[in-house]
């Protein structure tokens, strides 16, 4: 069952058009990763579903909500002040910036629980903040709900906003970036607590990264995002595999997963800035493909459970560019993943943990590699390495 | 998005226009606009006197030019001053050794708990009230706001990896102070002279209209505008031109400063 | 913490000490001997000589400093040599006038300018936020006595609505004393409210940017909420730096505004002491208005630790 | 949205703006109180007194407010008519020689301390004025008394050293004032006299509240209580009268009092003569002003009549000399320095001095800041550069060009009554040594009515011709009061604003 719809989502200022016709559902405990380099729109399609677009930036279009009767596009600000951080939730790529300064950790976390009435009164709203601050795996968390944010890290901090998105119980959580601004050490454990948080309570997952090694880890499916429009869509396994789009295989072939051998392959020229896209195709400026016939908007192609939108895809290669293989992960006990169940240096779940295991070598800051993601229940996980196609 | 064309241009507008006003007096007044005239005492605005004459028939507009020129010698005397004392000060705060930064900054919170207003009441007391002790009262009370601002400027600058080349290549602090930091920190002094010019017509003319800025029959905006009082019920006009004097002026630089700040500071650009 | 108040008092302290060095040598500097000016223009050299003896302005002048200044802390500011009155208790007396005045002026100040320099910042692309922004710049512009004449002429004179001046204490007739405080208190509190205007605006700008505003929406608060509940706050540390500034200001304006308005402050006494060249007074009051300025200053710095944890100690 | 954040700040503003508006409605009371019998009479005035004690402290302030009022001396004068009248003094006689003064005192006088008034007090009276007690430059008045005599209580004698004419009349002033031995302590906040009115309080910046004594010997005044009230500036006086704060403003507002009331039938406008000479002083001993060509050469640069309309709207009389209209050696000399600026430069040329650079140092009052405006104006005219310096008055321009004369041309009202006498002392301000003058003057002193009338007329004469100083204009007396106060003085001829005569009606 898709618990949110978003159809034709246009969002744009009242001279620029910033994203075009946005349309992709998610169901319920799906995680979906949305991709592109910055400035391709998906910080600005996750603000318009939550209604939370800077002023003068208007969206159109429909994000429809599961058990939500009304259109959120477009909802009065009531409304939608009252589905935020209850149905719908949305974690920040700032950790260090995103929590008041001047107020209570705990205090933060207990507000949203007042505010959505899901606790009583203060005394309630404060205890059931501390249990969700174990719950995120933060130490100490009587202590640290009466502490600042100042006086936390940044690892510690994007736990007391995950918090603050899951006390709800939210059936959609956004992540925009959540781990970006974290230490490569940190960002396991953190990315963890979001997959196993959405896993209990059977949320659907938007996680919104230029990192595609993340995605293949976290994602089931994927969306490829340019200039503002959704030119690919797909199961990560196909997407990744065999992309269809140019843009998709830039990416892929630009990401640092593919392979540390030959020299890095990056798309060529940069993101235009916002509105200075060209017609039809969006990406037919830096496209290797680009002919006479992309002055046209692409149509989109439905292909294996997804689609593109490309009149020049990209043959299928006969060598798949990124080797994605399932891997079985065992069935975890509780939320946190024993030790064992990792691989690499990184042994310890622990902050300390991560830090000795960061100093022993820059081989744990390729995530990939030192890590696996379990996602409770389904006993299965991605794990990337770089294919043969990618040593082109 | 940024509004850094309408500040500046209308600032620099109002700026030009009073500097020119002032510059014009030099040369050009309609009238002389000290002689004093009885036979054209409060005369109503009309074609001979544009804004009328005041109580001893002196044309009103000639004294707002000879006014400009009094308000604007204040503010670049008092503001000069300010600025000449308080940069070195600020830039030697940063660069010398740690103890002479605390001590200018130490010293700097003392001065400016002597507002301008207190110690040009003071100074006028000790030296007799005239445009000098004004013009020296604000520009002390002016030289910890450009001293704070030329060592936190200072201070960022050297902190820059070019300036600390060159330290480590062994160029003199002088040396480095006049071609990297001074020229770095210039913009936000500019800044700051607008404001505090700003400020310094405010304060010339409250000090006027106390009797403790300029001396009569100097025109001044607020020697004028103490004079008008006394013709509230009769001439309320008279007031109104120097008032306006004023705020305009003031407004003018304010403007400026915004403008230029958006110039030098593109933070910040959205801010005022 | 206990280290930093240890400095920061010390700091006060030798700042107070050396404000009242160089309020006591400007007053020595001054023209005129006090004793000739008390007994005026025929006074023999003997009755001068005994003059001085009984004012004490025969003796060495760090003598006469280091009875005065000894003499601050218990409230003993002299005896003025020209109204043969104590000082200390004169200047109580006009402070509490003029801590009426600057009180009520920041008061008038700080209801103009929270509200709309907030609206202002919440409304910045729009045609009212431009207009608050506008009238601010202009009344920035304003200087405080203009407004006192402009205010005493419209209000008191044309419309009789209210005094034109004059003091009642709150004591005596607490309405009369509000009647008489709102013109004077407009005066100061218009102009300076304008400037405050424009701060708050800044300050509520840059918080409304900060992400922490928009986890608060993301959390379900509306906009205003939002800001009032994370924004005010945060923006409250900045814009107390300027109410310090503001309340030193104020001082300074009140002795304008009491020109304008008869008000019996202690600008007026300020005035009054360099007329009839009562150095001591004037002394008292420069030194008065130095420490009042001192103690914002610091109370500025605490009022920063109370806003903003991250200046506090680790709890 | 932000609605909701505005209605606080909205409501507060309301709040502040409705508390304003009750109170302006509530309190039209105290507005109003004054038309009760025992609503103080609130006079405005402008030279607030630094400290209550005339002996020490010089000006004009103290006396105004306390003499004749709080304080009364054994004759005064009458304000209608000039002449000298009984006070504490019932009668008194005078020898033949003009030495020997017998006063016969009133009985059942009190001061306000309760001490009945005897001949020893006269005796300690006039005896203080002569010591160290006394400081101030009016004292010397006293200096031709030689002795004091208690004959009984009630018979106090006076001898002078030399006839003096002028002696009796200087008793109507300050030196004159009557003190209690027991009541001389703190003078300067509590003055104790014999006066029909009492020093309540003393608001210092604000107010000298005055409350009738129920034990005053004579006629007790009207008015139970009144207000001096002070303002630093005319124009919130006018405020203050205008919106009701105050009943009358007294002298000091100027013509611009007079000229906001003009055509309000709630106030009356009362206008006399005063006798404050606005004097062009002169430095008649450094500098060019010490060349009679040149001071002449100002006298005639200057339009007395432009400075007059100018300065102070038209409102004072012009006078030639030292002497007001209401002294009876009064007399016009219009042809002495005739407004002529051709003469005027001729008269520098010949002097040696076509542009001389002079400094104008003035006390900062309103008519002494626009006279000086005018004045300045006109003197360029001819070539003289005057550069006006407004000192803070009283005390800047007492220390600076009364005491030390450090000055070329000042401007101040002289108010003190008859003082075309100073022109005799050499070292007074003008600096002014004409042993001509002086002989004169003393002359005066001993001879008939006639013969003072003829040597003062003569005084009178001379300096004008030397130009000694220039006489700008005399000061008018212009009150304005609510129409309902009664017994305003037309004029001012003595040193003190007298209240006994108020009502209200």
């Amino acid at each position: 069952m898709n618990v949110l719809t978003v159809e034709g989502l246009d969002v744009g200022t009242a001279d620029l058009q910033l994203v075009s016709d946005v349309s992709f559902t998610l169901v319920a405990g799906e995680r979906v990763g949305l991709i592109g380099e910055s400035g391709s729109g998906k910080s600005l399609t996750a603000l318009a579903m939550l209604g939370l677009l800077p002023d003068g930036v208007r969206a159109q279009g429909s994000v429809r909500l599961a058990g939500i009767d009304h259109d959120l596009v477009g909802a009065p600000e009531r409304r939608m002040a009252a589905l935020r951080g209850d149905a719908m939730t949305m974690v920040f790529q700032e950790p260090m910036s995103a929590l008041n300064p001047s107020m209570r950790v705990g205090d933060q976390v207990a507000e949203v629980m007042l505010l959505h009435g899901t606790q009583a009164d203060r005394r309630a709203a404060r205890a059931a903040a501390v249990e969700v601050l174990d719950s995120v795996h933060l130490p100490d968390p009587e202590r640290l709900a009466r502490a600042y944010p100042h006086q936390l890290s940044g690892g510690q901090r994007q736990r007391v906003m995950i918090a603050i998105a899951l006390a709800n119980g939210p059936s959609v959580l956004l992540a925009d970036e959540p781990t970006t601004a974290l230490d490569v050490t940190v960002q396991a454990q953190v990315l963890d607590l979001i997959l196993s948080g959405v896993a209990e309570r059977d949320a659907a997952l938007l996680f919104i990264t230029h990192d595609l090694a993340v995605v293949a880890t976290v994602c089931e499916r994927v969306l490829v995002m340019y200039g503002g429009r959704i030119v690919e869509s797909g199961p990560v396994k196909e997407v990744f595999t065999n992309p269809h789009h140019p843009y998709t295989q830039g990416l892929l072939a630009a990401s640092d997963m593919a392979g540390t051998g030959g020299r890095l392959r990056t798309i060529p020229g940069s993101v235009p800035a916002a509105g200075r896209f060209p017609d039809g195709c969006v990406f037919r400026t830096r496209c290797p493909n680009a002919a006479d016939d992309c002055t046209v908007a692409p149509a989109w192609t439905e292909s294996d459970g997804g689609g593109y939108a490309c009149h020049h895809p990209v043959a299928a290669p006969e060598v798949p560019v990124l080797q994605v293989r399932e891997r079985a992960v065992p069935d975890l006990p509780g939320r946190r993943p024993p030790p064992s169940s990792r691989s690499g240096t990184c042994s310890a779940p622990t902050a300390a943990g991560a830090r000795r295991c960061g100093s022993r070598g820059h081989r744990c800051t390729r995530w990939a590699a030192c890590r696996s993601t379990s996602r409770p229940g389904s006993g299965s996980g991605w794990s990337v390495s770089p294919g043969p196609a990618s040593r082109r | 998005m940024t509004r850094t064309p309408a500040a500046l241009v209308v600032g620099g507008a109002i700026v030009g226009i009073v500097v020119a006003a002032a510059l014009l007096s030099f040369v050009w007044t309609p009238y002389d606009a000290v002689q004093v005239d009885p036979g054209t005492r409060l005369a109503p605005p009309g074609f001979a006197h544009w804004l009328g004459t005041d109580t001893f028939g002196r044309d009103v507009v000639s004294q707002l030019l000879v006014g400009a020129r009094t308000t604007l010698f204040v503010g670049v005397v008092a503001v000069g001053l300010a600025g000449v004392v308080g940069t070195p000060i600020g830039i030697l705060a940063a660069m010398g050794p740690p103890w002479l930064g605390e001590l200018v900054m130490r010293t700097n919170d003392l001065v400016l708990a002597f507002p301008a207003l207190l110690l040009a009441i003071m100074f006028g007391a000790v030296y007799g009230p005239s445009t000098l002790t004004a013009m020296v009262a604000i520009g002390i009370a002016t030289v910890p706001s450009f001293a704070r601002l030329a060592r936190g400027g200072a201070l960022q600058v050297l902190a820059t990896e070019y300036v600390l080349a060159a330290r480590s290549a062994g160029r003199p602090r002088t040396a480095i102070a006049v071609r990297h930091v001074l020229p770095n920190i210039a913009g936000l002094l500019l800044v700051q002279a607008s404001v505090s010019f700003a400020i310094a017509v405010l304060a010339e003319a409250a000090l006027s209209f106390l009797g403790f800025g300029t001396r009569p029959p100097t025109p001044s905006w607020g020697r004028m505008l103490q004079e008008a009082q006394q013709f509230l019920y009769l001439k309320p006009e008279l007031a109104l031109w120097p008032g306006l004097a004023i705020a305009i002026a003031v407004l003018g630089f304010n403007l400026l400063g915004d403008g230029l700040r958006d110039r030098f500071d593109p933070r910040l650009a959205d801010r005022r | 913490m206990v280290l930093q108040l240890v400095r920061r008092t010390a700091v006060f302290a030798v700042s107070l000490v050396v404000a009242s060095v160089v309020a006591f040598a400007f007053m020595s500097v001054l023209p005129g001997d006090p004793a000739r000016v008390a007994l005026g223009v025929n006074a023999t050299e003997e009755a001068v000589a005994a003059t001085r003896a009984a004012f004490g302005t025969d003796r060495p002048l760090v003598v006469q400093y280091l009875d005065w200044v000894g003499g601050l802390p218990v409230g003993d500011f002299g005896r003025s040599y020209v109204t043969a009155v104590d000082i200390g208790p004169q200047i109580v007396d006009r402070l509490l006038v003029t801590t009426w005045l600057v009180l009520s002026g920041m008061a008038v100040a700080l209801v103009v300018a929270v509200p709309l320099g907030v609206l202002a910042a919440m409304r910045h692309r729009s045609a009212g936020g431009t207009v608050i922004s506008a009238f601010s710049q202009v009344g920035v512009a304003v200087p405080s006595f203009l407004a006192g004449i402009l205010l005493v002429t419209v209000f008191a004179v044309r419309l009789g609505w209210l005094p034109s001046g004059g003091w009642v204490p709150p004591a005596q007739d607490p309405v009369e004393f509000l009647r008489r405080l709102v013109l004077p208190a407009l005066a100061l509190g218009l102009v300076q409210g304008a400037v405050l205007t424009r701060y708050i605006r800044s300050a509520v700008l840059d918080v409304l940017r900060e992400d922490y505003l928009r986890t608060a929406r993301s959390k379900g608060l509306t906009p205003g909420r939002a800001l009032v509940r994370h924004g005010l706050r945060n923006a409250a540390i900045p814009v107390v730096t300027v109410l310090g500034l503001q309340l030193a200001t104020l001082l300074v304006g009140a002795v304008v505004v009491e020109r304008v308005f008869v008000i019996p402050g202690l600008g007026s006494l300020l005035l009054d002491g360099v007329a009839n060249r009562d150095l001591l007074l004037v002394q008292g009051v420069v030194i008065v208005i130095v420490l009042a300025v001192l103690v914002v200053n610091f109370l500025v710095d605490v009022a920063y630790t109370v806003l903003d944890p991250r200046l506090r100690r680790a709890t | 949205m932000t609605r909701s954040l505005l209605r606080p700040g909205v409501l507060l503003l309301a709040g502040v703006l409705l508390v304003a508006g009750c109170s302006a409605g509530s309190t039209a009371s105290p507005g109003a109180a004054p038309g009760s019998p025992d609503a103080p009479l609130r006079i405005g005035l402008t030279a607030e007194p630094a400290n209550l004690d005339f002996t020490r402290t010089d000006g004009a302030a103290i006396p105004e407010a306390l003499l004749v009022n709080v304080y009364e001396g054994l004759v005064q004068l009458d304000q209608g008519t000039g002449e000298i009248e009984p006070a504490l003094a019932e009668s008194w006689t005078v020898s033949p020689d003009g030495l020997v003064y017998d006063f016969t005192l009133r009985e059942g006088v009190t001061f306000s301390n309760g001490e009945a008034f005897t001949a020893d007090d006269v005796k300690f009276s006039i005896e203080r004025v002569r010591s160290d007690a006394w400081t101030v430059s009016l004292k010397s008045g006293m200096g031709v008394v030689s002795g004091v005599e208690v004959v009984s209580p009630t018979h106090a004698r006076v001898t002078l050293s030399q006839p003096s004419n002028s002696w009796l009349h200087r008793m109507t002033t300050r030196i004159g004032a009557m003190f209690d031995p027991s009541g001389v302590d703190d003078l300067a906040n509590t003055p104790v006299g014999t006066g029909p009115y009492t020093v309540s309080e003393f608001r210092r910046g604000d107010a000298l509240v005055l409350a009738r004594r129920d034990d005053y010997w004579g006629e007790k005044p009207a008015i139970a209580r009144v207000d001096l009230q002070y303002f630093d500036d005319a124009t919130a006086a006018v405020n203050a009268l205008l919106t009701d704060g105050i009943d009358v403003i007294g002298t000091g507002a100027g013509p611009r009092g007079a000229r906001a009331v003009r055509g309000d039938p709630r106030f009356q406008v009362i206008e006399g003569t005063t006798n404050g000479e606005v004097t062009l002083a002169m430095n008649n001993a450094a500098g060019p002003t010490s060349d009679p060509r040149v001071r002449r050469a100002i006298a005639m640069a200057i339009d007395h009549e432009a400075v007059l309309n100018t300065a102070w709207a038209g409102r004072g009389t012009l006078i030639d000399t030292m002497v007001p209209p209401t002294d009876p050696w009064y007399q016009p000399l219009p042809d002495v320095t005739p407004y002529d600026p051709a003469a005027a430069r001729a008269l520098l040329a010949e002097a040696g001095t076509p542009a001389p650079s002079l400094r104008m140092r003035i006390a900062n009052l309103p008519y002494a800041v626009a006279s000086a405006q005018v004045v300045q104006s006109q003197l360029r005219e001819v070539g003289i550069d005057a550069q006006i310096e407004p000192l803070e008055f009283p005390a800047r321009w007492l220390e600076d060009v009364f005491r030390n004369a450090d000055y070329d041309l000042s401007i101040v009202s002289h108010v003190e009554p008859r003082d075309i006498r100073t022109f005799g002392d050499p070292s007074y301000y003008w600096r002014y040594d004409n042993p001509e003058v002086q002989r004169l003057l003393a002359d005066s002193e001993a001879g008939t009515q006639e013969q003072q009338i003829t040597d003062l007329q003569q005084v009178g004469r001379l300096i004008a011709e030397d130009a000694a100083a220039d006489w700008l204009f005399l000061l008018p007396n212009l009150i304005v009061a609510d129409t309902d106060v009664q017994g305003l003085p037309q004029n001012r001829i003595g040193e003190s604003l007298d209240l006994t005569a108020l009502s209200r009606g």
